[in-house]
């Protein structure tokens, strides 16, 4: 009786009509598409977009060539070099992060000492040349000048979970 | 306009083309089972205009059945192709010598 | 020359074209669509001669599923073509001279003093209301019923041997059967056990 | 001069009635892609496209256009004429078939007796620019979803083609213009009712015919990338896709004429029949194929992938038990005279 209700059932095509019913359903629900450019969905003040480095608020540069983020690097994206200055301090020369290499897993700014490296909330970039995906030091610099309103929120927003 | 002469002509270069077709492949079955088919298609032809001229429908009947034959025929010719392929490796005539002592 | 003569010597160019390349080519897929081509201007030239039901089932059964299994066999198996091609000079003067002997022959007793427009006379084109299927069908169901019965169980019979000829069971292969699978139960696969929880020590 | 026009006048005619037939077909393919999108997005809590012209309106052109301006790309090692000649195989059966498809009772481009067959034969023909593309190309995938390709379209055309033996032994005719005809009445007398399974193993055997989801493996783009047609681009692919998506559309206005009653109107007979006298035939076939096209669009909305043994096995031990057994049936209904449609 099993078997012949099982025929029964493959030859009216049960299970089809159903799977039918349920796309039919959904032809008439309310569409949840984002329109992306004109319409964004909201983010977090986690987000872990493009880096930039970050300065006090006199204007010096946080970064102390301490390197921890290189070394954390699991995608060895990062490159530091590092020389003393005249006035004493240890700061860097060279601060290259390669975005091809990278994985925004967000361990360097974990790992920063003095809050200098971040990721920020920017993630509409693109590059048109071979070499533009290598961030040097002035670049991620003027990132951080730039987005520093919004990245020192984010940090004062996340601070009592940390 | 066209005389039965020239569709029997043209059936007998047909037929003539695929006997040269046995002389000339006579090693690989596949050709030799294609110039069948198309020495049967001569003989269609022959028919169909014999009964299209005489006004008689028969002609049409046997190309009908040879068409059905010449079908069963190339279904089974390829089965039998494929098998000794399988067996063999090989669609070549001269290798099929098992029965020559 | 009028239109339908044009055709005519068109299509039997075609036609002899197709049927030389097939014996000739060098590779066994090109000889399969050339005999396409030669069915294909044959059904045209079949149009010519008023068997409409003949031609298009020459296009249906020939070049839509037999050729089809031609080149399917033609495409799988791995043929090594060079050994097959020995000889393919050696014959060519004893093929080709056999082959014009016949057509000579043929020539002889067809030409057209014999069977010209003016010993077999040109039929009238038959009206608009002429259907050469239910003509064919008619004598097809009645005077041939009996050949045509036979035709369809040649036809069986040819299957089962194609069949049987080509099938072989793999013991080492594995199957799934789609009938058990669908019809699979939730209680056939998932066995939920109660259990106590263990004592702590 | 006028000895002249008498002699062209009638091919001209008849290239018109072509073009004319032809070139709202080719538009119909594009918006069908653009409908396809559009359905299946909505089917998916998606809203398809929208970015060109007015809610999407130009999407099929601009692609279209895109298509146009790439390189055909021939592989090294292909067989170069095969490969180019591929395409149109496969377009060519796709259009000569709408020569004997009747629009209304009087419109149609060539009113053949034996029209169903024809139309057979050159869908059967269709097989053959998928084949030849695969082996052209000299690529394992391409030649791997040839010969799948080829074995279903052969394996369901059977199947298809008991279902259309029954249409033809319920019109009594191979003249799709009479099979229509035969099925004057109302909507209880289109052949869907008495042909019911015929009907739905007709519907079912078109899409695996025109290799569509759930039964495109063939292409199967997880397995062996686009199967066939990997190695084609620019206008050569846009050949094919115009070839799938008019032997859709031919398929689907098949069915309607078949099945559906093709131009009659569906209040045919009923009591609201006067207010629709108004409407033109064609609409009718139009909004039918519509219903059916959108019936493919909604399958491929819905089913996964079949295995290829289950598309085996379902088209030769599943359908053609059917349809043979249902062939009996009509057999014997009518034998019996029974009901409005055999009698």
């Amino acid at each position: 009786m099993d078997r012949f209700g099982n025929f029964l059932k493959s030859l009216t095509l049960r299970e089809m009509r159903k799977g039918l019913g349920v796309t039919g359903r959904y032809l008439f629900k309310r569409k949840i598409t984002v329109q992306y450019p004109d319409e964004k969905t909201p983010q977090s003040n986690r987000f872990r977009g493009l880096h930039a480095l970050r300065r006090y608020p006199n204007g010096e540069e946080r970064c102390i060539a301490c390197k921890l983020c290189e070394a954390v690097c699991p995608a060895l994206a990062i490159t530091i070099e590092a020389e003393e200055r005249a006035d004493g301090t240890r700061r860097t020369t060279r601060y290259d992060i390669d975005l091809f290499k990278c994985i925004y897993c967000g361990f360097c700014e974990e790992s920063c000492p003095v809050d200098s490296i971040v990721e920020t909330r920017v993630f509409e970039y693109s590059f048109e040349n071979r070499g533009e995906n290598i961030m040097t030091k002035e670049m991620l610099l003027e990132i951080g000048d730039r987005h520093e309103a919004q990245i020192a929120a984010d940090r004062v927003a996340d601070a009592p979970y940390r | 306009m066209i005389a039965l002469s020239d569709y029997l002509i043209l059936g007998a270069i047909l037929f003539g083309l695929s006997v040269a077709g046995i002389f000339l492949n006579r090693k690989n079955v596949i050709i030799l089972l294609m110039a069948i088919e198309l020495m049967l298609l001569a003989v269609n032809m022959n028919f169909i205009a014999f009964s299209y001229f005489l006004g008689d429908t028969a002609g049409q009947v046997f190309v009908f059945f040879i068409l059905t034959v010449a079908a069963a025929e190339a279904a089974i010719g390829l089965a039998i192709l494929v098998v000794m392929f399988r067996n063999r490796q090989s669609i070549n005539v001269d290798d099929l010598d098992t029965m020559k002592g | 020359m009028d239109f339908e003569r044009f055709i005519f010597y068109f299509l039997a160019a075609v036609l002899v074209f197709a049927a030389g390349r097939v014996i000739t080519v060098r590779n066994p897929v090109h000889a399969v669509l050339h005999l396409v081509l030669a069915f294909f201007t044959c059904a045209g030239l079949w149009l010519l001669l008023e068997a409409e039901f003949l031609a298009i089932t020459l296009v249906l059964v020939y070049v839509g599923a037999v050729m089809v299994l031609f080149l399917f066999v033609v495409m799988m198996l791995d043929i090594n073509v060079s050994p097959l091609r020995e000889g393919f000079i050696k014959y060519l003067p004893v093929g080709l001279s056999v082959a014009a002997l016949i057509v000579i022959e043929m020539f002889l007793v067809v030409r057209a003093r014999n069977f010209g427009a003016d010993a077999v006379a040109i039929p009238a084109r038959h009206g608009v209301d002429y259907s050469n299927t239910r003509e064919l069908g008619s004598v097809l169901y009645t005077d041939y019923v009996y050949p045509f019965e036979i035709a369809a169980v040649i036809l069986l019979v040819a299957m089962i041997a194609a069949i049987t000829l080509t099938m072989r069971r793999r013991p080492e292969t594995k199957y799934q059967n789609p009938v058990d699978q669908v019809a699979v139960k939730r209680a056939d696969r998932v066995r939920l056990v109660k259990m106590k929880a263990e004592e702590r020590q | 001069m006028a000895e002249f026009w008498e002699l062209i006048r009638e091919p001209l005619f008849i290239v018109l009635k072509i073009v004319a037939i032809v070139a709202p077909l080719m538009l119909a393919v594009a918006y069908l892609t653009y409908a396809e999108r559009k359905i299946i997005g909505y089917m998916q809590v998606r809203i398809g496209p929208n970015r060109v012209g007015p809610r999407g309106w130009l999407q099929p052109i601009a692609d279209a256009l895109k298509l146009l301006m790439k390189e055909i790309i021939v592989p090294g090692n292909s067989d170069r004429f095969l490969f180019l000649i591929a395409p149109m195989l496969s377009l060519a059966p796709a259009l000569a078939a709408w020569a004997v498809l009747p629009f209304t009772d009087t419109l149609v481009l060539a009113d053949i007796d034996a029209s169903l067959l024809y139309i057979l034969a050159l869908t059967s023909m269709g097989v053959y620019g998928v084949i030849i593309a695969g082996w052209a190309t000299n690529s394992k995938y391409a030649f791997l979803g040839a010969m799948r390709s080829g074995a279903q379209i052969v394996s369901y055309e059977i199947a298809m083609g008991f279902a259309l033996v029954g249409v033809l032994i319920a019109g009594g005719s191979l003249n799709l213009r009479e099979i229509v005809l035969a099925q004057q009445g109302s909507l209880l007398h289109w052949f869907w009712l008495p042909l019911f399974p015929l009907f739905i193993i007709y519907f079912i055997s078109s899409v695996a015919e025109t290799n569509r989801a759930p039964f495109d493996v063939a292409e199967g783009e997880s397995e062996i990338v686009a199967g066939f047609h990997v190695e084609y681009s620019g206008m050569a692919f846009a050949v094919f896709f115009l070839a799938e998506y008019a032997n859709m559309i031919l398929l689907a206005t098949l069915a309607a004429l078949m099945f559906l009653g093709g131009w009659l109107s569906p209040f045919e007979g009923t009591w609201i029949e006067s207010w629709f006298t108004w409407v033109p035939g064609v609409f009718w076939l139009l909004a039918k194929t519509s219903l059916i096209l959108f019936f493919y669009l909604w399958l491929r909305a819905t089913f996964p992938r079949y295995r290829y043994d289950q598309i085996m096995r379902l088209g030769w031990k599943v359908f053609i038990p059917i349809t043979i057994v249902w062939l009996v049936v009509e057999g014997a209904a009518v034998m019996a005279d029974i009901g409005p449609w055999f009698d």
